[in-house]
């Protein structure tokens, strides 16, 4: 009984693992378009990578879910509240300043997505991932990234640099170029 | 070939004349101009008649070949091209030679005459110019070998009489005088033209022998519509325009506005009748289309018989001459209508010389009266001005058709050729003859007898004229360089006549016109002589209508006048022919021009249709410009729909196929 | 056993979302969020497809992704808070100076 | 030690282990642009102002030179490195040449702009370095990922760069457009990437062409192109993704709008042809015969009753992006070559132009509207000459490289038998013509009303405007060398024939 | 040596040495005298120069002379191929005739911006003279649209008060109207992979031009399009007076002489070389907006209070002529059509002048504004008489010449068209002679005319060259026929039956 019962429960067990992630996904996404604070809308938007990083986990990719709790959620929504204490965003105020958003926009995005979800149906119908389908332990993804992926690695060094420029370039207080201003 | 005629001569040597004068005139004396102007005009007289001796009377063997005329002679090439051609090459034949003397002969005379009356014009050198340059596009016209050649001299003589119409130009009158002959002209050249078209249409060449000899072999036509027809009729056109036929002939009144001698070289005695001598000249056309030889009759009947009518009631005694002149030309045409071209060519050299000396001689008065040239003013004036009294009698005397003078045999041969084709030609003629020895008598006695009823001549009353220097109180007689020219026509236009005497001239011609009319026959003398009676009684009738209205009882004619009332004042308004034309054409013209085609095509619909477009496109790029209405969200509505449209074609397109 | 297109209609309909987001929201930073919840949502299928491919390669590109990501964000707060400088609003309907 | 060529063949072989030189080689012009990138970045703190304007710039553009040189080494080193991550052939030679010659100009021109406008030149130029290596890596990747890395290099180098004058509101206006707006097209571009790996199995555009040719196309495949279209066409402002582009032109600094809408258009554009025509699926030429027809007609449309030169050109530059993408509609080989060539003539005739509004527009950008430009014509010939030159280049004048670019394009199209694109092309360009020739009525043809004082030419600048006029005119004159050079480098990578509605390909055919 | 080894090198350098010109100018000091009489000398050599080609010209020979033909570009294979024949030397003598006088009347007249305005002069004569020898489709093109600049800046910098409209008019006008013939250029081009004019003109008659017959018409449009803009054809023309009426008058003078004549130029070499077919089938609603254009160009031109305007509806009415000739596709009306371009242009160029001469001393061009003026200046009148003479198409003036030859011509065709056409001998005699008249004759109505001064020495030296070639080109036509008619035979070699009517029954 208890063994039918568990091995039922097992069967499932990815499905409902995945339902319960892919819910805190979905309401963490609704709850960023709904909430009318910023901070709540970073919150929530913490809440759908932590839940995707438990999706990641059921593919078995856990260096990347790692990674993704680590860097995103922590590093840089850190970042994202951090600005908006700073710049003590309140509400928003509920401004219409453009009909085209809503009365092109919203439509053209919702048939572009029922279109994408016919395709991806119609792609793949019937076959299914096992739970961790495939594993991506640490050492196979440095074999990736620091031979095959060697060149674009390097190259994100540029990127990031650039990064660290232009947060200083324009975050620099103002001041320091109103002084040349005159 | 060994020798010959050197034809060119003619035209270039006025031309040269005309260049000299033009370029130098008018830094060099008055008599340099006169010695240019009158050597080379009288070289062309000397070297007509020496062509003339030379094939009248030489019997050189040396010149066989060069001197059986028709003869031609090649001088350049002017246009060719593949399927077409036309050379300055000249023609010389009997008829040619005719016309040859007439316009040396006249021209030279009327150089000198102009030498007194334009003495005292500022623009002495121009007028000289001018008026060689007209007898060198004449003379072009007359000795031409081609219809285009002959378009030439057509032209250009049209282009002199244009100048020397408006040679005051100050004078607005003169200045749309001209303007209004050359207009009047063109359109008679339009008809020219396309004659000319049709011909090289259909006979490839405009050479007169090529085309004579392609028209020859063919019938005559019969039916209205015809191509020989057309070519005569349109050829007509031409004539029209240029000898002031009608409709056309509204230009040669205005004319008069021209010095004097100018009416009497260009509008008298040559350019007039060139039209005449074109006809002629293609008479192997015309013989082969009746049609177009009874329309040419009618209209130079009707002509005839429609200017002298308003001849009778025009005072400017140069408007009188004017609308005789359209009268006499009517014969010409009547006699070129009835196939009599010969009679009508005699007709044009007379007429040359009585008509030249009635105008001349009118220049006298008028060089008398100091610029008057109203008969109203004038009356009495035989005492004062003798020698221009007798000349001009003669000339009157002449025209009136009185027997023998050259008027007389002419006008008689004309009415007597008409009759032969039917008597209606005949009676207008006559009635025509009698109306015109009354209105050139009326204007024998308006001027010369009575006593004078102008005002006392003061110094500057023809200031337009130029001559301001003399006018000394009373009327008096012009120089003798004016009065010689006078005399020498003055004979001419007694004896003139009689190398018609027993139809000389007519075998002269011959040659040309071909033997078939010369054979007068003998049956039909007694017609002949009947017709001359009864055209000379005629003549005699007016005069002495004339001589009982304004001599006898000078009273009478205005009675008779407030009588006729509003007929009269229709021949003192010619008709009202120019307001016609002016509200039917030109106004029209004028207007529509104006208001539709500039106006309205032009810039109401396809100036407004380009312009429209252009703010079409601003105002399209202004719709353009609201997609950027610079809020970021917007923009990217704009992205994410137009993604959906890719997503969507794409996908669309893999499943299509 | 969990068919691949949940996966994959979970990771567009993350996609959707963050377009959503960015066309309705008027916070400039909420706007930035709905940006960095739409790459999330491609780290998603590049994971699952990386399971569907078995090749690990799909695992390594979120690496990238997640660089790109902290990149951008650096840049995009700093500039944002340049505009905040300029402009003294967070309002995106506000930010309009440049139009037509 | 100094490599040679022969050197680099010798050193050819390849062992799955480390990197060769070989491979380095094929990224030395990216290697150098990074190194004197980072060399400005650390110098920049221990020079002051004036010294720091000067040397650093000088700096820079020796870093471009070099990095010209490098390509010449690269250019003798064809073939994949990293492990099929870049390939180095003449297409990617060519745009190797092309953005970092531009970077050079946009270096000259901003020479004096930065003492007008008091801006730090150490990031300044930095950025430009840096931004060339993404852009230059664009050209010659091969694999999506790299690619979108490329990318998002350059693009981020653009977005601080349009932020540069940030005491102006609309400068970081136009910088922040320019950012949300291009990380969402981005954020397309990269899902396209990852549906292409999921309908594939892999990301290696020529792994990627093949699997494609083998099988039947997989939905997926056309999905994904889509969406890369969507980013690709949002980079180079291609109807309907060019809504951003008056905005941040406006916005940014004018030296770099003479950069943005050159250097990164042209790389993106090298991007989309390799997206077109090695990845090729059913329907993207249409596609792109709509969106040509579109960018052309739009911009020309927008740009009419501009007062605003930057905007103005904004609106060109996006009319100019579909005559581009005119040549994509055509036939591979002659298509991607009569692209190359206008990518060139438009970077050569457009930094011109900005080289001489960025000068004209003097502190602050002040003068920027037509109204400024009213008888530059006789105030400062020499600048008016240049920017007419331009103009007429833009308009597609004989004699300017803009006439054969045009040309070229065009006869690309009616050689595919796009007569209609053509006649719309054709028409455009008539269009246009009315909104070129109202600057150089401005300069020429009124009496300026206002005052508005000219400012010598400095020898930077004045060197940039040499370039570009002797670039302008030299490919309208001899147009020969670049275009062939165009060609073999397109006959290289660009397949025949599509199996898609484009003529039999005719390349010189000398009778 | 003897000259004639500059054969080959010939056309290069008659195009070539204004632009040469036009550069040392850039680089000359701005002192105005000197820059005028450098740009003198220039233009004078080119003509010199340029007599070098009716000098050794084979004038039997029909097909083209001094041909120089180089690889400029290879792919698309563009050649650098010049060369002219008895139709298009003519253009170019006229071209370089022409400038001389423009840089003479531009003498005083131009006081300020010397240089530029001489500068453009020059650069403008080497296009226009391009455009003539060009064999090369697309050298053909590329000196087209090379005209466009320096023309719409004479116009717009040195014109008169409502330039700027009038600069933009004229150029959007062509520009509009020759992107369509680029495009047909294009398609060619694509379908016989050459540019060449004779290789494509041999192909297409082979009818080895796959999907020519589809095309045909189209193209036929395409390259009908730009030039009846040019010309300008009837519907076409608003953008002629305004670009007359504010143009310098060498600006003007260049654009009656020659740019029209680029149209029927093109109408002539491309049109009827190219598209014989399609030539005939249009011909009977081109020679009818031909015919429009003559009847109704002269009729608006007869009631324009402004001189300048006048004559361009005249140059309408007459171009009118010229094309109505080359659509009768006969031997008369062809040569007649040469013949009136080259008459018009001179004719009507120097009625230019002559209202220049006016503006200069008035700034106006209001008829009402004068009147009488041939008192005050008696040597102007006189010139201008003969110009107008030449206009009016007085037999031995260069006008008459060409129109009897295209109206026989166009009557040979259909009788209706000459007829029609015919009419416009009488147009023409009324608008010009009843300017003449209200401007000159009269006594002087407005005062300040009695003040204004004859011909200075530089007009008359623009001048009377012009009414010299008028009167040369009516007395001796056979100088300039003699070269043309074999050349326009050639052209019509297409037309066979039709030729054969010339010669007549």
């Amino acid at each position: 009984m208890l063994g039918a019962g568990y091995s039922v429960l097992v069967m499932n067990f990815h499905l409902i693992l995945f339902l319960a992630f892919g819910a805190v996904c979905v309401g963490g996404a609704v709850n960023l378009l709904v909430q009318r604070h910023p901070i709540n809308s970073a919150l929530s938007l913490i809440a759908v990578m932590a839940a995707l990083a438990g999706e990641y986990l059921l593919l078995g990719a856990e260096f990347v879910a790692a990674v993704q709790v680590i860097v995103y959620a922590g590093a840089i929504m850190v970042l994202f509240v951090f600005v908006i204490m700073l710049l003590n965003a309140g509400e928003e105020e509920h401004t219409n300043g453009s009909q085209v958003a809503v009365l092109l926009g919203v439509p053209g995005m919702l048939t572009g997505s029922v279109l994408m979800a016919w395709v991806v149906l119609r792609h793949s119908r019937t076959e299914s991932v096992a739970i961790g389908a495939l594993p991506g332990p640490p050492n196979d993804i440095a074999q990736l990234l620091f031979h095959d992926f060697l060149l674009p690695f390097e190259v994100t060094s540029v990127l990031i640099l650039i990064a660290i420029m232009g947060a200083v370039v324009l975050a620099s207080k103002p001041e320091a170029a109103a002084g040349k201003v005159e | 070939m060994t020798a010959n005629l050197n034809l060119w001569l003619f035209p270039l040597l006025p031309l040269a004349g005309a260049a000299i004068n033009g370029v130098l005139g008018k830094k060099s004396s008055r008599r340099a101009v006169t010695t240019i102007a009158l050597f080379f005009s009288g070289a062309a007289f000397i070297w007509a008649v020496k062509v003339w001796l030379a094939v009248m009377f030489t019997r050189d063997p040396r010149w066989a070949g060069v001197l059986d005329l028709p003869h031609t002679e090649f001088f350049a090439h002017w246009i060719r091209i593949t399927g077409f051609s036309a050379d300055f090459a000249f023609y010389l034949d009997q008829l040619s030679l005719v016309m040859l003397l007439v316009v040396t002969g006249v021209g030279f005379l009327i150089h000198i005459y102009s030498v007194g009356y334009m003495w005292d014009d500022p623009s002495y050198s121009r007028f000289f110019s001018y008026l060689n340059l007209f007898m060198f596009f004449m003379l072009t016209l007359v000795l031409a070998n081609n219809y285009l050649l002959m378009f030439i001299g057509w032209e250009g003589v049209g282009l002199a009489s244009y100048l020397l119409i408006g040679f005051w130009f100050t004078k607005d009158s003169a200045a749309s005088a001209g303007k209004k002959a050359f207009i009047v002209n063109r359109i008679g050249d339009f008809g020219f033209l396309i004659a000319l078209f049709l011909l090289i249409k259909h006979f490839g060449s405009l050479d007169f022998e090529q085309v004579f000899q392609g028209v020859s072999p063919l019938a005559s036509e019969t039916g209205e519509a015809g191509l020989l027809t057309a070519i005569s009729i349109l050829l007509m056109v031409g004539a029209c325009g240029k000898s002031a036929q009608i409709p056309l002939y509204v230009w040669l009144p205005d004319a008069m506005e021209g010095p004097t001698p100018v009416s009497a070289l260009i509008h008298a005695a040559t350019m007039v009748t060139a039209g005449v001598y074109m006809v002629a000249r293609s008479h192997v056309i015309f013989e082969r289309a009746p049609t177009a030889l009874m329309v040419v009759a009618i209209i130079g009947t009707l002509t005839a018989f429609f200017a002298a009518t308003i001849g009778i009631a025009q005072t400017d005694i140069k408007k009188v001459l004017a609308y005789s002149t359209i009268s006499q030309l009517g014969y010409m045409f009547m006699a070129c209508g009835v196939g009599a071209f010969s009679a009508g060519i005699f007709h044009l050299m007379t007429h040359a010389f009585f008509k030249g000396l009635l105008f001349l001689g009118a220049g006298s008065v008028i060089h008398a009266v100091g610029g008057e040239q109203d008969m109203r003013k004038m009356g009495g004036l035989k005492s004062y001005i003798p020698w221009t009294f007798l000349t001009m009698s003669i000339a009157t005397l002449a025209i009136a058709g009185i027997p023998p003078l050259a008027g007389f045999w002419s006008k008689d041969e004309i009415l007597w050729k008409a009759y032969q084709v039917s008597p209606v030609y005949w009676g207008i003629g006559v009635v025509t003859a009698f109306i015109t020895s009354f209105y050139m008598f009326r204007l024998l006695y308006m001027t010369f007898f009575g006593d004078y009823r102008g005002a006392q001549v003061d110094a500057h009353r023809h200031g337009s004229d130029g001559h301001d220097s003399h006018g000394h109180g009373e009327p008096h007689e012009s120089p003798m360089v004016m009065l010689v020219p006078l005399m020498i026509l003055a004979v001419l236009s007694l004896v003139g006549g009689f190398v018609g005497w027993g139809n000389h001239f007519e075998r002269f011609l011959a040659p040309v016109f071909g033997a078939g009319e010369v054979t007068a026959e003998a049956a039909s003398r007694v017609t002949e002589w009947l017709l001359m009676i009864v055209s000379v009684t005629v003549a005699a009738l007016g005069w002495w209508l004339a001589y009982l209205l304004y001599y006898q009882r000078p009273d009478l004619p205005q009675k008779i006048a407030n009588s006729l009332g509003s007929f009269y004042q229709t021949l003192v308004h010619k008709y009202y022919v120019d307001e016609i034309y002016a509200a039917v054409f030109v106004k029209p013209l004028v207007d529509g021009s104006t208001r539709i085609l500039w106006q309205g095509v032009d810039r109401k619909i396809i100036d407004a249709a380009v312009n429209d477009s252009a703010d079409g496109a601003r105002h399209a790029s202004d719709e353009v410009r609201q997609m950027q209405s610079g809020n970021i969200r917007s923009y990217a509505g704009w992205i994410a729909a137009g993604s959906a449209v890719v997503i969507a074609f794409m996908i669309w397109m893999a499943v299509g196929r | 056993m969990v068919p691949l297109s949940c996966y994959l209609l979970l990771s567009g309909f993350l996609f959707a979302c963050g377009v959503v987001g960015f066309l309705v929201k008027r916070n400039i930073i909420t706007i930035f969020m709905s940006i960095e919840l739409m790459l999330n949502g491609v780290n998603l299928s590049f994971v699952a497809f990386a399971a569907h491919w078995h090749a690990l390669a799909g695992q390594v590109f979120v690496f990238f992704v997640m660089v790109v990501a902290a990149a951008e964000a650096a840049v995009g707060l700093a500039i944002i808070i340049a505009v905040y400088r300029t402009r003294e609003t967070l309002n995106v309907d506000q930010v309009n100076l440049l139009k037509l | 030690m100094i490599l040679t060529p022969a050197a680099l063949y010798s050193a050819g072989t390849y062992s799955p282990t480390l990197p060769q030189s070989a491979d380095y080689v094929r990224i030395l012009p990216e290697i150098i642009l990074s190194i004197f990138g980072m060399t400005v970045m650390v110098l920049e703190p221990l020079l002051d102002e004036e010294t720091g304007q000067k040397v650093l710039g000088l700096i820079a553009l020796v870093g471009t030179l070099a990095g010209l040189g490098a390509t010449w080494f690269m250019a003798q080193a064809p073939g994949l490195a990293f492990w099929n991550m870049v390939q180095v052939d003449g297409f990617s030679v060519f745009f190797h040449v092309l953005v970092i010659a531009i970077a050079a100009v946009v270096i000259l021109s901003s020479y004096e702009y930065m003492t007008v406008q008091r801006i730090r030149a150490g990031e300044y130029y930095a950025l430009i370095l840096f931004g060339v290596v993404g852009m230059a890596l664009m050209s010659s990747a091969i694999e999506l990922v790299l690619i979108f890395i490329a990318l998002e290099i350059s693009s981020i180098s653009s977005y601080v760069l349009a932020g540069f004058r940030r005491h102006e509101a609309s400068s970081a206006e136009s910088s922040l457009k320019y950012f949300l707006l291009g990380s969402f097209a981005t954020a397309f571009f990269l899902y396209g990437v990852a549906l292409m790996f999921g309908a594939t199995g892999s990301t290696n555009i020529d792994l990627i062409s093949k699997t494609l040719q083998a099988g039947p196309l997989p939905l997926l495949a056309s999905a994904a192109v889509a969406f890369m279209f969507v980013g690709l066409g949002f980079k180079v402002a291609a109807a309907p993704f060019h809504v951003w582009t008056p905005d941040v032109y406006e916005g940014a600094p004018a030296p770099i709008v003479g950069f943005m809408s050159t250097a990164p258009k042209a790389a993106a554009f090298a991007v989309l042809l390799r997206v077109v025509f090695v990845i090729h699926v059913p329907g993207m030429l249409r596609l792109i015969w709509v969106a040509a027809a579109l960018s052309m007609t739009l911009g020309n449309m927008g740009a009419l009753v501009q007062n605003n030169v930057k905007r103005l050109l904004a609106y060109s530059s996006i009319a100019h992006a579909g005559y581009i993408l005119v040549a994509f509609a055509a036939s591979p080989q002659l298509g991607t070559s009569a692209a190359m060539f206008y990518t060139a003539a438009y970077a050569a005739m457009n930094l011109g132009a900005f080289a001489v509004v960025s000068h004209f527009a003097n502190a602050g950008e002040r003068y920027v509207t037509l109204e400024d430009y009213e008888g530059l014509g006789r105030s400062s010939p020499l600048l008016a000459a240049t920017l007419t030159v331009s103009l007429l280049s833009l308009i597609g004048i004989p004699m300017t490289g803009g006439f054969f670019a045009k040309f070229y394009v065009f006869s690309a199209a009616v050689q595919a038998n796009l007569i209609w694109l053509t006649i719309i092309g054709v028409l455009n360009s008539g269009i246009g013509a009315y909104y070129y020739l109202r600057i150089i009525v401005m300069m020429y043809m009124r009496e300026s009303r206002r005052e508005v004082p000219v400012t010598p030419v400095p020898l930077a600048l004045g060197l940039a405007l040499a370039v570009c006029l002797a670039a302008t005119l030299y490919l309208g004159i001899f147009p020969g060398g670049v275009l062939q050079n165009a060609q073999d480098s397109a006959r290289q990578f660009a397949p025949q024939t599509l199996h898609e509605g484009s003529a039999p390909a005719l390349v010189s055919t000398v009778p | 040596m003897s000259t004639e080894s500059l054969s080959p090198i010939i056309l290069t350098l008659v195009t070539f040495v204004p632009l040469a010109g036009a550069l040392l100018l850039m680089l000359l000091p701005r002192r105005d005298r000197d820059i005028r009489v450098f740009a003198l000398v220039v233009s004078l050599l080119t003509f010199v120069l340029s007599l070098h080609l009716p000098v050794y010209f084979h004038r039997a020979q029909a097909g083209f002379q001094y041909q120089i033909n180089k690889q400029w570009v290879s792919t698309p294979n563009i050649h650098y191929h010049m060369g002219v024949d008895g139709i298009s030397m003519w253009l170019v003598v006229l071209t370089t005739f022409l400038t001389p006088l423009c840089v003479l009347i531009s003498w005083k007249s131009i006081h300020e911006r010397v240089k530029e305005f001489f500068i453009l002069l020059l650069i403008l004569e080497t296009a226009l003279i391009g455009v003539f020898t060009s064999l090369d489709l697309f050298l053909f093109y590329f000196f087209w649209e090379a005209t466009l600049i320096p023309m719409a800046l004479l116009i717009g910098i040195f014109g008169h008060e409502r330039k700027v409209y009038a600069a933009v008019k004229f150029f959007m006008y062509t520009m509009i109207g020759s992107v369509f013939m680029l495009a047909a250029i294009l398609w060619l081009y694509a379908n016989t992979g050459s540019f060449d004019f004779v290789v494509i003109r041999d192909k297409i008659a082979s009818g080895a031009v796959p999907g020519f017959a589809a095309a045909a018409q189209w193209l036929f449009l395409g390259f009908f399009l730009a030039f009846a803009v040019k010309v300008p054809l009837f519907p076409f023309h608003t953008w002629l007076p305004d670009a007359h009426v504010e143009a310098p008058t060498a600006g003007s003078v260049l654009l009656a002489g020659v740019l029209l004549k680029m149209g029927t130029y093109g109408l002539l070499r491309f049109n009827l070389g190219l598209f014989p077919e399609q030539s005939r089938q249009n011909a009977w609603w081109v020679m009818t907006l031909a015919l429009i254009g003559i009847i109704y160009g002269a009729l608006v031109a007869m009631v324009q209070p402004n001189m300048k305007k006048l004559i361009a509806y005249s140059s309408v009415s007459h171009l009118g002529f010229v094309v109505l000739g080359i659509f009768s596709f006969t031997q008369a009306g062809l040569n007649g059509a040469m013949f009136v371009m080259l008459a018009h242009g001179i004719s009507t160029g120097g009625l230019f002048m002559l209202a220049g001469v006016l503006h200069d001393r008035r700034h106006t061009y209001e008829i009402s504004e004068f009147g009488g003026l041939a008192l005050p200046m008696p040597v102007y009148a006189a010139s201008y008489l003969v110009i107008v003479l030449a206009s009016v198409g007085l037999p031995l003036m260069n006008g008459f010449i060409g129109e009897f030859l295209v109206l026989s011509g166009a009557f040979q065709d259909k009788a209706v068209y000459g007829i029609l056409g015919a009419t416009g001998i009488i147009w023409s005699a009324v608008y010009l002679l009843w300017m003449y008249q209200r401007v000159f004759y009269g006594k002087v109505t407005h005062p300040v005319n009695n003040s204004m001064g004859d011909l200075i020495g530089s007009e008359k030296m623009a001048i009377w060259p012009c009414a010299a070639a008028a009167l040369v080109m009516g007395v001796a036509p056979i100088l300039w026929l003699g070269a043309i008619d074999p050349a326009v035979h050639a052209a019509l070699a297409p037309f066979a039956q039709v030729v054969s009517k010339v010669v007549g029954p």
